[in-house]
């Protein structure tokens, strides 16, 4: 077993400029107000304490990407795909809720015979640390949903939060060769500290058995009252480290150029389900809501086998009129079948 | 993707001297959905149009782009071309590479550059461009003249004569209006009854004109060849079938009223008719002031009417009529110089005014046509005019000049020197304008042989000492103070819009100005039509203005009412706001902008997921609407759009000229 | 349980009771205690979940826009800040006069519940700025009032039964500078204002929460909806932001009512009520005070004209 | 391909690109007036044709910053003049507000400009186009707003 090595939390930037010769490294950090990852630079805010408001999905999943340029000059027409991989890159202080929703997010786009190589080439280029929590945040419930919040054993390394020191344990070649690095620079000592449970969460809910309760539960009028309040905005998906839906979309430059892009959509959205023809499956805000929640908590879980909520509590945090997953687990839970 | 053809002008030398034709026409042929690219001489020349004209049917073209002059020139000229080509003349954009580019950029490489440009644009908006169809709408083949005035019954005698039928409405019991109440006309002095009745009686039995008297527009809805206009008939207890007009019950009546139409100098019954050759020549009853129908008693005129002709249970009745055309004749009124407490107006009784003083002189006016003071009776032998009474006069509110009042005073001078020789007449005045044919004529002559005196000066105060007025005025001239003791005092009043000329604009839907005069559509070029299609102006409702004008504007009106009746059905603008009722939402933003009132908002019905349900959407009359588009920019959904500038249509010629 | 829960409750187990309305918007406690999320109710003994405190902040107009089509009959409290919603949406004739049945609520200012530091221990928090700088603490329409409130269609002190508490903590006591960031912005260069809407814009991405909670946002189908109307790119880069940005603010122009919900709901924190404020202080300047929706047949500044107005483009 | 919309070729020396709307009645006619009148004039302003003044929409003149544009022009007939009866109006009242918008987000407000210009008053649309391509030679190009593709 090897020996948790360990470097004090005063060395933190020091670790960080090493670790940023080889690839990018996204720090949580404070930008303008908000705090999300970030890739590091000296004067950056990074903020270790609590988890980002803002998931660090959009290093391997960007809000809009380019798919290739497209020209025509008169009658021939060109296009040129865009190369969506980018230099290594590091995700430094992952909670395990963001490492369960990167693996959320594998599933959709590396398995099941279709590898989206936008995501999959950040993915293979990118480290990912994972980081203990030792106080729960106020919207987090991560423990419910089946994630531990002291350790996740997807991640590359994993790192404990020691009180004055962060240790740090590779676990695949990836997160080897990082300790390879760190132990170079002297900066790591062993330890045989370790990080404590997580104290206690406000937020919890017994989500056992939720699959199951609602698969009969598509025409329960809990949807009903549920989805009056929502204002159908994009908050809670964007935001969510496992909403993985995008939209294709072009920015043409003139007549003659552009670029085709994919971007972030949300089944929130009224477009969203628009067919051609002007029909919308999903017309009111009742079928949204309930799209929502029954692929977070069903279809999700019938097709990959785990819960696509990881208990981040960024909905929650973020949602103007505070409809909360947690609300609906319990409130489903509770419900008499079918009404 | 349209095919498209370019066409690049040389214009002679005019374009070719300053731009690489052959170079631009070379370049579009990179255009996306240009499949034709070439240049010629003279595009608009009879060779260029059939040169499109077969490229059209060769190439199969869906639309064309010319780069030559400036489309306010030939733009017609190539939708005609595109027309005889059988494609549809909107499918068509022209490029101004003359006046914008060749002849005002020397450099001859920048102006081709430019061109290049300029045609990316059209050809940007040519590819977005949709075949346009200019709606038609029905004419009803009727005109209604609001107001009988001499402009009202002008214009009703030309439309009639025109062969169409006219409905002539005023809202007092006769027709006449303000003329009526004159005595005698400058500059030819003719007595105006003798030049107005026959014209009243012309009107009155003209077969194509339905008089309707004692009415009052209510409510005007539709627009341009469809106005449906609710109109009130007052109720006149008198049934005019059976009337003959025997003037039994007037002569009966007991009950004596100040005459309106006397100036208030002369008094009437309660059933009346306001003066003798009145058309139509019944009396009515005047529900304000009759004992019968105030509290029930008397009913004298019932019983001595011969043919039993008096009904008190008459009501007031709402018709609605359909017209093509209306125009607009409802006159002025005579500026309240009470509010001249300087000159004693409305306080001393022989402070008068010129309407007075018409009366005064008018045969069948009160006192038979003799000056007598209305304080004593006496025979005035001074007396003093003072012009420009509520004219030329910001502090009151009335910056602009009447127009006629000079010209009356002239005319009062010279009656009264005529009626009573050792009279001398005083007028203060501050400018004489006498605009008119054979007008300066008659000044000089009111000055020369009528012995009038013009005092150059403003009248500062009038007061009453014994029965003499003081007038106290200025001698700008000799630069003195003037006072004069007159007998009476004529106060030149001036012209005032209806008092209730706004609420009538509203309804109509026409716009008026600060004053209350109604708004015609170009001051110079339109001076008898309104923005509102269909809607025309006549006489002093549109300004101040004197008999001879407002009769030719009469006629002029109702050669526009007569031109639009004479059109089988009207063309409407093709390129109008067109309202997506699938995004539109309803809140009305646009309606209050558009200049023309032609956006109302109509409800439709749709099936939604299974239930019914109604909704409120924009929409717009094809027949009002100029097309200006004022309303797409009010409308933040972008349902509305403008046909031909749509706002795609826009924007790719923003993004063409941006290339980069 | 306060007077004003209890008076809620009270009157909407009648409305509900008694058929006179249909639904019932208000607010009702939510899983922390500095949470008061709205709840539309439809029966009588789900008026037991109304509530209300320091933290209703939500504005209920923007949710009468799902019944927009219907016939039945609404009722929804609102404070002062929302009741000038229901004005706006009554001016954009989206709701029906006689469809929405508005209870007027005293308001004692409302908490930033972004200031809470322990989820689990109640606490004292200081008030939004939108209640610091609030100038319409009554509700400016109202069917029903209830614990004292009272209608004024004019900028007033607060009324009612939390009167006193709203005036202790201080509601409205910053009406004097609500431009004043405006004023801090327009103070800056040029560079530093295009710097400062360039990070601001940078972190939008595009959630729509701020536009579908406004009230003044209520059109059926909004441009932004979808790309095909060529107006807009979908993309969340900085310059499409700030298209989406200038152009919302230029749609609300003289239309929006200053409830400060939008900057309230940004998930980025974004100032967007810098740029209302802003265009409320040129209309203002320009064309005479005017506050949007406190006036039933009150004129739309942008939808009207003056032959005396202000000319600079000779 | 000519050397402007090829971006493969090297952009010459820069010149300002300045679009203008001009409304077809007045301004429109007044350019067209410059052009009888030959007065001559810098290349940089090239003119959109809309209806009335009224019909320029603001989110056009976002979207010609969007697209690179140097600076925009709105142009149309004095107030009182318009072929519309009321559309300048609301031309003034709108771009009153956007003038003052696009300055708030730093925006330099000579890239901007609405004026009147009759369809009478060629020495007019002359004048103010060669000042506005002067200015904006002075300020260099425009980065601001402008669309990453």
């Amino acid at each position: 077993m090897q020996r948790l090595k360990a470097f004090p939390k005063a060395k933190l930037t020091a670790v960080l400029e090493t670790m940023s010769q080889k690839a990018t490294v996204w720090v949580p950090s404070m930008i303008a107000g908000v705090s999300r990852f970030a890739p590091y630079r000296p004067e950056i805010d990074i903020q270790m304490g609590t988890n980002t408001a803002i998931s660090p999905k959009e290093a391997l999943f960007p809000s809009t990407e380019k798919i290739y340029t497209f020209s025509a000059y008169g009658i021939d027409g060109e296009f040129e795909p865009v190369d969506p991989s980018v230099g290594l890159q590091i995700l430094f202080g992952l909670r395990s809720c963001d490492m369960q929703g990167i693996l959320c997010l594998d599933d959709v786009f590396l398995t099941r015979g279709y590898v989206d190589d936008f995501y999959g080439s950040k993915r293979e280029a990118t480290t990912l640390i994972t980081l203990g929590c030792v106080t729960p945040g106020a919207d987090c419930f991560c423990a419910s949903m089946g994630v531990n919040p002291v350790e996740h054993d997807g991640s590359d390394a994993q790192m404990y939060d020691l009180g004055d020191a962060y240790g740090i344990i590779a676990r695949t070649d990836k997160g080897e060769t990082l300790v390879k690095d760190l132990m170079a620079t002297g900066l790591l000592s062993d330890t045989d500290k370790s990080q404590g449970p997580t104290s206690d969460f406000v937020l919890k809910v017994d989500s056992e058995g939720i699959t199951e309760k609602l698969q009969q539960m598509f025409d329960h009028p809990l949807w009903d009252e549920l989805s009056r309040k929502c204002l159908n905005c994009g908050t809670c998906a964007y935001l969510c480290p496992t909403c993985h839906c995008f939209d294709i979309s072009e920015k043409k430059r003139n007549q003659h150029c552009g670029v085709k892009i994919k971007c972030w959509d949300t089944c929130m959205f009224s477009e969203y389900a628009l067919m051609a023809g002007g029909h919308n499956p999903r017309p009111s805000k009742k079928e949204r809501v309930r799209q929502r929640f029954m692929h977070k908590l069903r279809y999700f879980p019938e097709r990959y086998g785990k819960l696509q909520c990881t208990g981040c509590g960024r909905c929650i945090a973020k949602c103007p009129v505070n409809l909360e997953i947690t609300d609906v687990i319990k409130l489903a839970g509770e419900a008499k079948k079918d009404g | 993707m349209k095919r498209i053809g370019v066409f690049v002008c040389h214009c002679g030398s005019n374009i070719a001297n300053t731009v690489h034709c052959e170079k631009v026409a070379q370049v579009a042929k990179d255009f996306p959905g240009v499949v034709l690219s070439t240049d010629y001489k003279y595009m608009c020349s009879e060779p260029g149009q059939v040169m499109i004209q077969e490229a059209i049917r060769e190439h199969n073209l869906d639309g064309y782009v010319v780069a030559a002059c400036s489309p306010r020139m030939h733009e017609p000229t190539f939708r005609k071309c595109a027309a005889r080509a059988g494609m549809n003349p909107y499918m068509v954009e022209q490029v101004n590479i003359r006046e914008q580019c060749s002849w005002v950029h020397a450099d001859k490489e920048k102006g081709t550059e430019k061109s290049i440009d300029l045609l990316r644009m059209g050809v940007a908006k040519v590819v977005k461009n949709e075949p346009l169809y200019s709606t038609t709408i029905p004419v009803t083949k009727r005109s209604l003249v609001i107001g009988g005035g001499i402009a009202g019954i002008q214009a009703a005698l030309d439309i009639a004569n025109a062969g169409y039928p006219v409905t002539l409405l005023d809202r007092e019991h006769t027709i006449g209006g303000r003329m009526a109440q004159v005595d005698k006309t400058f500059p030819t002095l003719d007595c105006s009854a003798c030049i107005l009745t026959p014209k009243m009686v012309e009107a009155a039995q003209h077969p194509n004109i339905e008089l309707m008297t004692y009415a009052e527009v209510e409510a005007v809805d539709g627009f341009v060849g469809n106005f449906d206009v609710t109109i009130r008939k007052k109720a006149r207890y008198v049934d005019f079938d059976k009337c003959t007009g025997c003037g039994a019950c007037t002569e009966k009546c007991p009950k004596k009223v100040p005459s309106e139409f006397e100036m208030e100098l002369g008094v009437r019954k309660a059933i009346y008719t306001p003066f003798p050759q009145a058309v139509p020549n019944k009396p009515i009853i005047d529900a304000n002031h009759c004992r019968y129908l105030l509290d029930g008693k008397c009913g004298i005129c019932k019983k001595v009417c011969p043919t039993g002709a008096v009904d008190y249970e008459q009501k007031d009745e709402l018709i609605m009529e359909r017209f093509g055309a209306i125009v607009v004749a409802t006159g002025f009124e005579q500026f309240d110089i009470s509010a001249y407490e300087e000159y004693g107006a409305g306080k001393i009784p022989d402070v008068i005014t010129g309407l007075h003083l018409e009366r005064l002189m008018n045969a069948s006016g009160p006192t038979a046509g003799k000056i007598k003071r209305p304080s004593d009776g006496k025979v005035p032998e001074k007396i003093v005019f003072v012009k420009c009474v509520g004219s030329r006069d910001e502090a009151k509110g009335r910056p602009y000049c009447s127009k006629a009042c000079c010209m009356y005073v002239a005319k009062h001078a010279t009656l009264l020197k005529e009626k009573m020789p050792n009279s001398k007449s005083y007028i203060f005045y501050m400018d004489v304008r006498t605009p008119g044919k054979n007008y300066e004529e008659f000044y000089a002559r009111t000055q020369n042989e009528y012995d009038a005196q013009y005092i150059r000066g403003r009248v500062s105060k009038i007061f009453q000492v014994g029965d003499k007025l003081i007038v106290r005025g200025e001698d700008s001239l000799l630069g003195r103070p003037v006072e004069i003791e007159a007998d009476l005092v004529v106060l030149a009043a001036g012209m005032d819009p209806r008092s209730d000329a706004k609420d009538l604009a509203r309804t109509l839907g026409i716009s008026y100005d600060q004053h209350g005069w109604f708004t015609e559509a170009h001051p110079k070029l339109q001076p008898v039509e309104t923005h509102t299609a269909g809607i025309y102006l006549a006489g002093a409702c549109q300004g101040p203005k004197d008999i001879p004008d407002s009769v030719a504007q009469a006629s002029a009106a109702a050669v526009k009412a007569a031109g639009l009746l004479s059109k089988p059905e009207l063309t409407s603008e093709a390129m109008t706001a067109l309202c997506d009722e699938a995004i539109c939402s309803g809140c009305g933003l646009c309606q209050s902008i558009c200049p023309y009132k032609s956006i109302e908002i109509k409800s439709v019905n749709e099936r939604y997921h299974g239930q019914m349900r109604q909704r409120r959407v924009s929409n717009v009359n094809q027949g009002l609407c100029q097309g200006c588009g004022a309303c797409t920019v009010a409308c933040p959904s972008g349902a509305m759009n403008l046909k031909g500038f749509t706002n795609d249509q826009i924007l790719a010629e923003v993004d063409a000229l941006c290339q980069r | 349980m306060n007077q004003i829960t209890k008076e809620m409750r009270d009157l909407a187990r009648e409305l509900l009771a008694s058929g006179e309305v249909k639904g019932l918007i208000g607010w009702t406690k939510g899983s922390r205690w500095y949470l008061t999320p709205p709840v539309v109710i439809t029966q009588p003994e789900e008026a037991e979940q109304l509530y209300f405190d320091q933290f209703a902040v939500n504005n209920l107009t923007g949710l009468l826009l799902d019944y927009r089509y219907g016939d039945d009959k609404i009722a929804l409290f609102v404070k002062g800040c929302d009741s000038r919603g229901i004005v706006r949406l009554l001016q954009d004739h989206q709701i029906k006069r006689d469809n929405v049945l508005v209870i007027g609520v005293p308001c004692m200012g409302m908490s930033d519940k972004k200031a809470v530091t322990d989820p689990r221990q109640p606490a004292e928090l200081p008030l939004l700025d939108k209640c610091l700088e609030c100038r319409y603490p009554n509700p400016v329409i109202a069917d029903r009032l209830i614990s004292g409130a009272l209608v004024s269609g004019e900028p007033s002190e607060p009324k009612g039964l939390t009167a006193s508490e709203a005036a202790k903590r201080g509601v409205g006591s910053k009406q004097a500078d609500r431009f004043a960031q405006v004023k801090a912005i327009e103070a800056m260069s040029a560079d530093e204002k295009y710097a400062f809407w360039q990070a601001q814009h940078e972190k939008c991405f595009r959630c729509y929460a701020c536009r579908n909670i406004c009230p003044a946002c209520n059109c059926r189908e909004c441009i932004f909806e979808s790309d095909k109307k060529g107006w807009v790119n979908k993309s969340a880069t900085p310059t499409d932001n700030a298209f989406f940005a200038v152009t919302r603010a230029m749609h609300v122009a003289g239309r929006c009512v200053e409830c400060g919900e939008c900057e309230r709901v940004c998930p980025m924190d974004i100032p967007i009520m810098a740029l209302n404020r802003k265009v409320i202080q040129d209309i203002n300047e320009l064309f005479g005070e005017s506050d949007a929706g406190t006036d039933l047949d009150g004129k739309m500044p942008l939808g009207l004209f003056k032959n005396d107005d202000p000319e600079e483009f000779m | 391909m000519s050397a402007v919309d090829n971006p493969k070729q090297p952009a010459k020396e820069w010149e300002p690109n300045i679009v203008g709307f001009a409304c077809n009645w007045c301004t429109y006619a007044g350019a067209d007036l410059a052009g009888l009148s030959r007065m001559q004039y810098p290349p940089n302003v090239k003119l959109v044709r809309v209806p009335c003044s009224g019909r320029t929409n603001p989110q056009f003149v976002l979207r010609a910053f969007q697209k690179g544009a140097d600076a925009v022009l709105v142009a149309g007939c004095h107030p009182g003049d318009c072929h519309y009866a009321t559309g300048n109006y609301f031309t003034r009242r709108r771009y009153l507000l956007m003038q003052r918008m696009l300055e708030f987000m730093g925006i330099d407000p000579r890239r901007f400009q609405a004026r009147w210009i009759s369809g009478s008053e060629a020495p007019k649309f002359r004048d103010v186009v060669t000042q506005m391509t002067e200015e904006i030679k002075a300020l260099g190009p425009n980065r601001k707003l402008r669309e990453e593709i």
